[in-house]
């Protein structure tokens, strides 16, 4: 066991997947020599050498696209776009690559490739430079996504994604990387899909992803010393595959549910977690199923702004305690 | 990273006699593989009229000669990336005809079982990865293939075609500096048959050349060569991959040519000047090859024993097709992802 | 009145929006001397000039990134986008610039444009040419989205979208293009953000959305006629500004709805709808509000397939049936 | 469209002596506008040690000749286009200091009222038509303008400033191509200072110049200068806005330079090699300025005193953002819309 932060726990991952496995290549933007503009892969560059590990020209489409071709034919790369806003440039490869290539040769095609990305708000970076984007993966047939909220989920997740055949979108989170967790030593591998009950509860169930689940966290024991609402905490972890059993089975006891979500508001995977249980669940809920979002707005850059736009503990506390009164 | 070399237009060598560096196995299948295409590109459009091929399809009648050319130069063990216009490049490295025309037919017995369509065939087996149909996007994804081969110790080379509509698209220019920087083992094929898709290249490029007037932007050197000339392929793709396989880096390569038909089976192709298509008729490559197979003393009856040959794979293929039964229903939902399904929740 | 098809529409629209506005200009790939892929702008390059209607490179960066800055200069760009599935390689000024631009300058750009596209499957080109990507565009806070279902609303709504000050996704539907209906004379401009009930009915509400209407029209008809159920079709017209009067008003009467998308399962507009009425309708409900979309799965090429994934009158009123009768 | 011409690198004109074509007046503004960004920029510098500049920053130190070479040229009716990197771009076109430091303090003073924050500054009376910071984005836009300007018949410029790591990405090569074609009126200025963060320039681009390297793509004349140079920059603004007015098209100007602090606040730059800084700070292009105005018979005293003002005017403007409130929260939700509001549904 050891304390490890968020950040140290991406470098921890690659390289124990490097180190298992020679087909594990590694390149982005000043990924290798610099360590990374969030210090996330210090030392893969001297520990791996200029072979696995590479600074890549300022060209996300030839980054996915050569990590796709990698994978094809035979590597397994990870390939770091530098903020996730900039899957827009390369979304291309994301959303008709990479997904599609399997199905449409029949089989034929293999794309077992990560790529891991800067995701979220909370760095005062402005609207291009601090969007929560998890949905854009998550509306995509044959992509795989995941959201680690602690370090020891980094490393299991990451680790499962690089050993996973098929696309993985693995998203980061900025404002977690100085964080730190408890992290059991030698290897660390999880499972993609699996969802996590990180407090269990009886009045109401919290979906909450990525940074949004320690806020969940604080929500729920404030509900519960000052309002006695016993809530659950689930972090979700992995949107696809998503692991409804584990969610319809928490609204199931609980019969109340609130989604906490970074992303803007229309099309969240709130959206969609909520339209499964409304039509799954619905007979199971003793009202209406509610999104926590930041508003459908593009993100301010000033710090007292950006405060006020992502959920926060107090926001999550009036909802989930007026609405449960309601 | 950034180099200089003198540049000079790379010409074809003359025609050497019948002793010559490409001889005359290699002169006879640079021969079959451009009837092969030509016969089941015309079928195709046969098929099409007759409204057996579904969806849409892009033939290269026209532009046999530079599929054939590199296939032929290339190495089992080398790759292509082609695209929607990939029939010719997919039956140049010998794909059966009637899994291409299954295909387009959208039958069972296709490459894919009709789940790709005539603008995707991929038959790994034979070192075709795909062919892709958003412009550009297989350029970098060849980059992929050729950095594994460095990485691996391999010595093959991926092959990468495209037209000319392709070089004003952001992720050329972002795989030809990628390839460049990394020395990858990749050739840039670009096929300039004048039109994007009815708009004629020159209205909407910056230089008369839209591949070559760019490859000093990444260092490389300059090379057009006549494309309906089966032979200058096959020399330019010799070196180029020699070149890839001794670790100097990409080439990027413009083939001058032209289709026959339209776009598309859409396409009637009423925007080409008078007396265009004529001109280049003249100019078609299985004209200028088969006068070449007899300057290079083949018999007449050789080369009609090629041809009758293929006719009757064309026929049989087309056979088959007919008789074949459409998709089977199941697969529209397998191989979403790896472990054959498409499960995206428990 | 005349009877115009979808695709004529197009043209007239634009027509129409040109002859009013000189500082309408239009642009995209092979729309001017060819008239577009889709005939959808023939004759438009004949009639206003090789000034304004014009052929651009294969750069749909440029595009989008040039009708951006003409219309941030005073200018009212129409650029065309040549299958919905191209956004992809353009997506940036989508997600990061169109819609993002006025709240970063806290108001001093505008962005007044209109991009159009062909969207949606039905034409057998597999799954890079085929998408319905509606829910890429409304995800976007600061986008408006509109998709109309019929030659009149292709005229009202092109109208709307050219006049309005904010960027506008246009999305036309391949397999509409051929379909005919009745169009006034004269000018017609319509207003974005009103959803229009297209069948009246009791029993449930059917919302649904370009391709998707005349199938849902259909399947009421069918379900009223074989099982006596009564069904009220709206034709949702704009996703952004979302007519949530309309659609919860409609729900308050009918107590059931399906949403009837064909973009792929998760994160589409049936989710985002879905959850705004399992929040604010909840005590509406009588039952689980269903989502019938295409299944989440990349779209194959062959006829005999694709006919299979995209919601059809059959399986419209299969699942009506079957959930009003559960 | 494609065309050739005979192309020799642009050199700035040898100085000519005080009454050359730059004369008194011009280059006393050259020399203030280099200060002004000069201390502002160091001033952000400070308050960002004081914590009083949230989220990042990238200070444009060591390259201010260009910012203000170009500024000067332009008339008030041109654009400029900048990026994250683009403090020095907007203060060279007369944005009050104060409204920049607020922005970048974040405070209700700023340009944007901090909805926008450092990368994005934005000042459409003074032209600056915002900064972008998605890499290679705003080259198309700039295109944009000038295809506005070009319809309009009006005679502005659009200015689209960006680093040589730009150079390597799609919207580069796709900006370029579609401004040479339609002869549009913009000039792109690439500011080399050899890094795109942290990562030489040289490692990841396939030619020296990589911008200049790449002007023959478009058809466009290969110009390298020296940017910490403002009287080049300014001669070299000129040609291009000439060209541009005169409706022949884009320029692709080439800037050499260095930054001399780190990529942005976060960057402590020890990737640099030993002694590299100095060396470029010796051609710190305010010194190389200020020496150039005493050769031109400038009085020490005169230029003391625009170093003065200006250093008062960042004062009094340091004085005001500091006493600056935050923003108010109303202007959380305005303008999203063009109604004002943000309203998505009714
Ligand atoms: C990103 C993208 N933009 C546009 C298209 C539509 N499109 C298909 S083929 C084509 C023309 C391509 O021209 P070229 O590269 O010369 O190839 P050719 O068809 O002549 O072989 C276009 C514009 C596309 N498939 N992808
Ligand atoms: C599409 C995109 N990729 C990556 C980045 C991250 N990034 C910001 S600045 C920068 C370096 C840019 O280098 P250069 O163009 O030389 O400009 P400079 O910062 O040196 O002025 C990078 C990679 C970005 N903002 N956008
Ligand atoms: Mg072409
Ligand atoms: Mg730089």
């Amino acid at each position: 066991m050891a304390e490890l932060t968020y950040r140290d726990a991406v470098t921890r991952a690659i390289a124990q997947e490097m180190s298992r496995d020679p087909d594990v290549i590694f390149f982005g933007e000043d990924v290798a020599k610099p360590g990374g503009v969030f210090k996330t892969t210090v030392g893969l560059y001297e520990q791996f050498g200029p072979r696995r590990v590479r600074d890549t020209p300022i060209s996300e489409q030839a980054i996915l696209g050569a990590a796709m071709g990698a994978a094809m034919t035979g590597l397994k790369p990870i390939a770091e776009i530098m903020f996730s806003d900039f899957f827009a440039v390369c979304f291309d490869y994301i959303a008709n690559e990479f997904p599609k290539s399997r199905y449409m040769s029949n089989g034929q095609l293999k794309c077992p490739l990560v790529v891991r990305t800067a995701n979220g708000a909370g760095s005062r970076f402005g609207a291009q430079h601090s969007q929560s984007v998890e949905n854009w993966a998550m509306m995509i047939p044959g992509l795989k996504v995941v959201a680690p909220s602690t370090p020891r989920d980094v490393i299991g997740l990451m680790a499962a994604a690089v050993r996973d055949p098929d696309p993985v979108i693995f998203f980061e989170h900025k404002s977690l990387y100085a964080t730190k967790g408890e992290v059991p030593d030698g290897e660390i591998v999880d499972t993609l899909g699996s969802a996590k009950i990180v407090r269990p509860g009886k009045d109401a169930t919290i979906l909450a992803l990525a940074l949004m689940v320690p806020r969940a966290l604080d929500a729920a024991t404030r509900l519960k010393r000052e309002h006695d609402i016993d809530c659950e905490v689930i972090d979700v972890r992995s949107l696809v595959p998503l692991d409804t059993r584990a969610i319809l089975g928490s609204v199931a006891r609980t019969h109340r549910v609130f989604t906490v979500e970074e992303n803007p508001r229309l099309c969240g995977w709130g959206a969609e977690i909520v339209s499964i249980i409304a039509d799954e669940a619905f007979y199971d809920l003793d009202g209406p199923p509610v999104r926590i979002t930041t508003p459908h707005i593009p993100l301010p850059a000033a710090d007292t702004l950006e405060d006020l736009v992502l959920p926060t503990p107090d926001r999550i506390v009036e909802t989930v305690r007026r609405s449960l009164s309601a | 990273m950034a180099k200089k070399k003198n540049r000079a237009p790379t010409t074809a060598l003359a025609n050497a006699g019948p002793n010559d560096d490409i001889g005359e196995e290699t002169r006879r299948r640079l021969y079959e593989v451009q009837v092969i295409i030509r016969e089941a590109e015309q079928r195709a459009f046969d098929l099409f009229l007759q409204n057996l091929v579904k969806g849409t399809s892009h033939l290269s009648l026209g532009q046999e000669a530079i599929a054939a050319g590199f296939a032929v130069a290339m190495r089992p063990s080398d790759l292509s990336f082609c695209t929607y216009r990939g029939h010719a490049h997919t039956l140049a490295r010998g794909v059966p005809i009637e899994k291409v025309l299954g295909e387009l037919m959208q039958r069972d017995n296709g490459l894919m079982r009709g789940k790709g369509g005539s603008m995707h065939l991929t038959s790994v087996e034979h070192g075709v990865m795909g062919s892709y149909a958003i412009i550009g996007a297989h350029l970098p994804i060849a980059c992929g293939a050729a950095l594994r081969a460095q990485y691996k110790g391999a010595d093959d080379v991926s092959v990468c075609f495209f037209g000319d509509g392709t070089t004003n698209i952001g992720a050329f220019h972002e795989a030809l500096n990628f390839a460049a920087v990394w020395k990858l083992p990749v050739v840039f094929v670009c096929e300039n048959n004048l039109y994007m898709e009815y708009t004629p290249i020159g209205e909407v490029t910056a230089v008369a050349h839209p591949a070559a007037d760019r490859a000093s932007a990444y260092g490389l050197e300059r090379i057009v060569i006549d494309g309906n000339d089966a032979d200058a392929v096959y020399r330019v793709a010799q070196t180029a991959f020699a070149r890839a396989r001794a670790g100097e880096g990409p080439s990027l390569i413009e083939c001058l040519t032209y289709r026959h038909s339209g776009h598309s089976r859409a396409d009637p192709a009423k925007y080409r000047p008078e007396g265009e298509l004529e001109r280049w008729k003249e100019r078609d490559p299985i004209k200028i090859y088969r006068e070449r197979l007899i300057q290079f003393g083949f018999e007449e009856t050789a080369i009609a024993a090629i041809e009758a040959n293929v006719r009757r794979m064309v026929e049989d293929a087309t056979a088959t097709c007919k008789a074949a039964a459409p998709p089977a229903v199941e697969i529209l939902f397998s191989d979403v992802y790896a472990d054959g399904g498409w499960a995206w929740r428990n």
